[in-house]
């Protein structure tokens, strides 16, 4: 049974190299733009940021990009089930009335 | 047994659902700081500004860095490069005491001004703020228990490749490291706007 | 407002006939289909199976039907739902607060008992919440079930119906005497309701000097409840220590009968310290036996009343009782017969010391339970800090009586 | 009969140098490990059955009868937490997926043997950590399975063991998870393709899924329990800031999907049962496999109707009341389905059809006592009452348990090779399924009529019902004894067997029984689908 296997994609370092940059060019943008007061829309901003940063990680440091089309959708699916607990559980908290 | 057959996907797919797992244990962690902040903006917000941002900082570039070094180890013993792989797993694993070490002068601050959990002073803070801390101790503490264990687990990699027991046919194993320790970086990732730059 | 309150409870038994009529139905049918099938195709009678591998429409026939079923139940429940969370604008509420292991209910008066007393044909809402751990009010007969949360409020409403006593039983686990954290809901007619209310206790004794209180004005600066409004409360006000200012020199004086006498009749010869001299006199507005009403309602408690008598209220309200006998029977706490002046061993910083249960450790231990724990005893008792010196003098007294 | 004696059996062929004990202990052979987990399970599961007869004794009268309050709780807690974690969780994954999955599938183990090992060692761990938290410390925990804070974080007792011993059955649990879910990916053999899979497999995948996304947040949760209780963070208490309905979130975002991994493989076994017996291909294979998937995902969408009295927001109580019927759906389909495989078929009554007959039966009485408790309006009635307790053991023990009892009768004679007395397992049904209806028929009337759970003494209008119910357990301990008696007999010393005797048609029929170390003695057919049973007959 056992599969003598595809060649597997070698990440360049040229590749990664690019990616470093890019998230430590997000940390600053991140870092900065908390500094600016938008109110409720900085935490928007900030998780944008990080879900851009983690997107970076999870397509080239962890790969992504080179597994199969199934690899990608149960990353998804696991996602969703954390956003959909997160969500539901407001359901609760934002609709409880004080007293 | 397990020698007969080389499943290398098979290998990462037990993983990567492994892996799900871990982001739902930080999950749980989530769904309570998501809540909590909805119902404390204010405190969360006097709670974030104690916290030192250079720190916060200095620690996500460290753990880019070391993520940045797993990666050129596992492009290196792809290539066949064992030296170079193993020097960067190394360098991996220093990032990784670096990382400990300034969340240690963090913490140790944060008990000298009397802030741990229970503490009076904390208990005297406001009740969001209390939770803050409490999460910020929770949230970190387990990540920092994360991040020892993935030193270790590469140090394991680092003496398996000296070994040659990880090498340029069969480097699953470095991979599946590699993946974990990403891993760790990428809750970092959302933990540091989380705590040291909520607004 | 009736219709819809006594829909309440019948739209909840309609949602449970429903649901329960439609399951018997479907029960009953896949039984008795399987029986039939297991007779009618047994391989005695059927050697040959037929060759079958699915059927469409009959799969989407019982994926349609279901949904359909279980809409229509869901909208029984949620209407029956409703119906018991949306409390009529005119309900009588009582203060409910649950604690290891036992219901206070707290009137709007303020007066507290261990038993909901309501009057007939009202609607009744209750404002909950807990002291300790999570409790759940439940009325079956209401078909009503609320938790008591710590730190938060919840509500529940009921509609009272006729005279009669329902059991309310706690349902969310809560200790070892759980079970037994049992109280009743006491409907009775409006009369007997308001004599009961009004009736005995504390200082709601006279409730002519209250009026009067209202009558001229003095609770709009004053209050009953040992909040600072304008001027001092008047809350266990008589024979209190009062510091004065007179002539421009502080003084202490006793506020009693001449004291108070003197401060409503001329108020400006002695302000309390700390606040304006702002309160008009009444010398002439008020005659001469108003303010012996009043005076008497102030000086409140001083009634004949047995000895510990209140005290044993205060022990049944508090729920006290529900851990501490009586009779030298031991429930979950030490017994309060012969607790006075009892040589005890207790815990101390884990460390074992002697000594007798004096006033001074009494009042420690209500306070401070954790202090000292009674050798045997496990540290559950909560802190009952929020109790005034004056109910726990009473307490004692009481405890003087069970020798 | 035709087994060729050239090739052994795994009992004979531990695939290692090590021998007795041993061989045993440090095994990676799937089936090993599964009998393994049976034993262990079944062990404890006689030990929850006696903690549930004793409660059912101490309320047969109101007042005390055998125990004080504070053992009472002691042992309904226990009685949970061994039943939930120990027994029913890993029971039919764990045993019967670890012993037939791979065969099933023509593998020759499971995807990661050694981490297979791993597991079972966790879930002793847990087990005998779950024992000590008895005996340690101050007093066994009396919290209920539940955990609740914040009596969960006062109470003296020795909680804060208890959770760590769950938070390792939980680890172990994934493990299992991750493992089987590879398995089917990985190591289906050429020709078994997804839709030519077994639907045991198909349900196994399913609650593989379910360990996976949902078992982490009770580990998180009972780890901050423990952190509660060891550091006082105070993330749920309510005087540092905490909200205690918010671990109630987090309790039951895990063990709502927690019982769809009890029941669905238990679904699983009746699926793969119904055909054989009925001589005829399932009703509907796709729907069944598809709707195991979805009251997976569907089933974890619906935590909160744990928590309609809890003081939650009432758009939640809506939200969440229509969330459960929609999984109601699908578990309706399955019923159906089962039913229809009958129509038209050849029907053998044999043991194990029989108790999948039972579990059909005792699941839907389960399932509609579940649309009471899903609907708002009356749940609030008979939340927190013998109600619930009851509809959870009918899902439960009716379902899970008979479940598991349809697989012993199934799958054991292929495991040990030996056939267990037919005509005594059928009386043994027949006991337990009286004393089951007796002992919780009741519970449902006076859950009606107001009878709160975890209630150490009782209102005397409740007597009646807990004196039937207290009667019937002793019959229900009296079925299981027969059956459990005449299986170790059939196993010990019953006929021998050969390949296939109920007439199978899924892989692990194909082998010899006992199966070889490596599962097959000759190359498996995997041409077949696996409720086809054209040519195949059982022996003799």
């Amino acid at each position: 049974m056992s599969e003598h296997h595809q060649e597997h994609h070698i990440l360049s370092i040229k590749t990664a190299g690019t990616v470093l940059g890019l998230l430590l060019a997000l940390t600053a943008l991140t870092v900065a733009v908390s500094r600016i007061d938008l109110g409720f829309m900085n935490v928007a901003v900030a998780l944008t940021l990080a879900t851009t940063k983690s997107l970076l990680v999870i397509t080239y440091f962890m790969h992504m990009k080179y597994e199969s089309r199934f690899f990608r959708i149960i990353v998804f699916i696991c996602f969703l089930i954390l956003a959909v607990f997160i969500g539901m559980t407001f359901f609760d908290v934002a609709y409880r009335h004080g007293g | 047994m397990s020698e007969i057959h080389k499943d290398y996907t098979g290998a990462k797919l037990g993983m990567w659902l492994f892996l799900f797992t871990e982001v739902l244990l930080f999950g749980g962690l989530f769904v309570l700081y998501s809540t909590y902040l909805y119902k404390y903006p204010q405190d969360f917000h006097t709670g974030g500004k104690q916290l030192d941002v250079f720190i916060g900082t200095l620690n996500t570039v460290v753990l880019l860095l070391s993520s940045f070094f797993v990666a050129l180890g596992i492009t290196y013993i792809q290539r066949g490069e064992k030296k170079l792989a193993i020097r960067y797993t190394l360098l991996t694993i220093i990032m990784a005491f670096g990382f400990l070490i300034n969340k240690s002068i963090e913490w140790s601050a944060k008990f000298h001004h009397g802030i741990y959990p229970n503490s009076e002073h904390l208990l005297e803070m406001p009740h969001g703020e209390q939770i803050f801390f409490g999460l910020y101790f929770v949230m970190t503490g387990l990540h920092g228990i994360h991040v020892i264990i993935g030193a270790v687990v590469m140090g394991v990699m680092v003496w398996l490749m000296k070994k040659d027991n990880i090498n340029k046919d069969d480097f699953v194993k470095l991979e599946n490291a590699g993946l974990y320790w990403h891993l760790v970086d990428l809750i970092w990732i959302f933990l540091f706007p989380l705590f040291y730059l909520v607004l | 407002m009736e219709n819809s309150v006594i829909d309440a409870v019948s739209k909840v038994d309609t949602a449970f006939q429903f649901i329960f009529g439609v399951s018997f139905v479907i029960l009953f049918l896949i039984t008795a289909v399987t029986i039939y099938f297991l007779f009618r195709y047994s391989s005695k009678r059927n050697p040959e199976p037929a060759d079958i591998d699915g059927n469409l429409t009959a799969e989407i026939i019982w994926t349609v039907v279901p949904i359909i079923i279980v809409g229509a139940m869901f909208w029984y429940g949620w209407t029956g739902f409703k119906a018991l969370r949306e409390a009529p604008a005119d309900s009588y509420n009582v203060k409910v607060t649950a604690r290891m292991w036992s219901w206070k209910f707290e009137y709007p008066n303020g007066k507290t008992s261990d038993k909901l007393y309501v009057p007939v044909e009202t609607p009744v809402k209750l404002d909950m919440t807990s002291v300790d751990v999570i409790h759940s009010f439940y009325v079956p007969a209401f078909r009503i079930k609320m938790d008591t949360v710590p730190g938060m409020q919840t509500y529940t409403w009921f509609m009272s119906g006729e005279p009669a006593e329902y059991d309310i039983q706690c349902a969310e686990y809560c200790g070892v005497r759980h079970s037994y954290m049992l109280s009743k809901v006491i409907v009775v007619t409006k009369d007997e309701f308001d004599k009961w209310l009004n009736g005995d206790q504390q200082a709601q004794a006279e409730p002519e000097g209250k009026a009067l209180l209202a009558k001229y004005g003095c609770a709009d600066c004053h209050s009953m409840d040992g909040s600072v409004l304008v001027g001092p409360s008047l809350k266990d006000i008589y024979n209190r220590d009062t510091v004065i200012i007179e002539n421009g020199a502080e003084k202490t004086v006793k506020a009693d009968e001449a004291y108070l006498k003197e401060a409503i009749y001329d108020p400006s010869t002695q302000i309390v310290k700390g606040y304006d001299d702002m309160m008009p006199p009444f010398k002439d507005e008020m005659p001469k036996a108003d303010l012996e009403k009043i005076i008497g309602y102030l000086k409140g408690g001083e009634k004949a009343e047995k000895p510990g008598e209140r005290g044993a209220k205060i022990a049944d309200n508090e729920g006290c009782t529900g851990c501490h006998s009586t009779d030298g029977s031991i429930i979950v706490g030490p017994s309060f017969k012969g607790l006075l002046d009892r040589p005890v061993t207790a815990l101390h910083n884990g460390k074992k010391v002697e000594l007798t249960a004096n006033i001074q450790y009494i009042i420690s231990s209500i306070k401070n339970p954790g202090e000292y724990i009674v050798e045997g005893y496990d540290e559950s008792m909560p802190p009952y800090d929020s109790l005034s010196d004056k109910d726990i003098q009473a307490l004692i007294e009481y405890f003087g009586t069970l020798r | 009969m035709e087994n060729t004696n050239a090739v052994k059996s795994f009992y004979e062929d531990s695939g290692s140098s090590r021998t007795g004990i041993m061989s045993w202990l440090f095994t990676t052979d799937h089936k090993r490990i599964g009998l393994m987990y049976m034993y262990v399970l079944l062990a404890m599961f006689v030990v929850g059955v006696c903690l549930g007869l004793a409660i059912r004794l101490e309320l047969i009268a109101p007042g005390k009868t055998i125990m004080e309050a504070q053992t009472y709780n002691a042992v309904f807690t226990l009685h949970g937490v061994i039943m939930i974690f120990i027994v029913v969780i890993p029971s039919i994954p764990a045993a019967f997926g670890n012993m037939i999955l791979p065969i099933q599938l023509g593998a020759e183990d499971v995807s990661f043997p050694r981490l297979n090992l791993l597991s079972w060692w966790l879930y002793i761990t847990g087990t005998v950590m779950a024992l000590f938290s008895l005996f340690t410390g101050q007093g066994a925990p009396d919290t209920g399975w539940t955990f609740y804070v914040p009596f969960s974080e006062f109470t003296t007792t020795n909680v804060s063991v208890a959770v760590i011993a769950v938070f390792i059955l939980g680890f172990s649990s994934i493990l299992t998870g991750i493992n089987f879910i590879t398995t089917i990916h990985r190591l289906r053999a050429p020709g078994i393709t997804w839709t030519k899979m077994p639907l045991f497999a198909w349900s196994l995948y399913a609650t593989g899924w379910i360990q996976v996304l949902a078992t982490p947040v009770l580990g998180i949760t009972v780890l901050l329990i423990f952190v509660e209780r060891v550091l006082g963070v105070g993330l749920f208490d309510p005087n540092k800031g905490g909200d205690p309905i918010l671990y109630q979130h987090l309790f039951w975002i895990y063990s709502h999907p927690a019982v769809y991994i009890m029941i669905l493989p238990a679904m699983g076994v009746v699926s793969d049962i119904i055909p054989v017996f009925a001589r005829k291909n399932i009703f509907g294979y796709k729907t069944i496999a598809v709707s195991s998937l979805m009251i997976a995902f569907a089933g974890s969408l619906v935590w909160a109707h744990h928590m309609f009295t809890s003081g939650m927001s009432d758009t939640a109580v809506l939200i969440f009341s229509l969330l459960t019927f929609v999984v109601a759906i699908p578990s309706a389909i399955k019923v159906f389905n089962w039913t229809a495989t009958l129509y038209k078929g050849s029907i053998t009554l044999e043991p194990p059809l029989l108790y999948s007959l039972g579990f059909i039966f005792l699941f839907s009485v389960g399932g509609l006592t579940g649309l009471i408790l899903g609907s708002a309006g009356t749940d609030i009635h008979v939340h927190d009452t013998y109600f619930v307790v009851s509809h959870f053991h009918y899902v439960i023990f009716g379902g899970t348990g008979f479940g598991l009892f349809a697989a012993m009768h199934y799958w054991l004679p292929k495991m040990y090779g030996r056939m267990y007395n037919k005509k005594v397992a059928k009386i043994a049904f027949a006991v337990l399924f009286v004393g089951f209806n007796l002992l919780y028929m009741p519970l449902f009337v006076i859950g009606l009529q107001g009878m709160p759970r975890r209630y150490y003494d009782y209102l005397p209008q409740y007597q009646t019902g807990h004196m039937i119910s207290t009667f019937g357990s002793w019959i229900l301990a009296l079925g299981l004894i027969i059956m459990f008696v005449n299986l170790y007999k059939g196993y010990t010393k019953g006929p021998k067997i050969g390949r296939n005797p109920w007439g199978g048609s899924t892989l692990e029929w194909q082998t010899m029984s006992p199966p070889p170390l490596l599962n097959f003695d000759r190359e498996p057919d995997t041409s077949r689908r696996p409720y086809d049973f054209k040519g195949v007959t059982p022996d003799e």
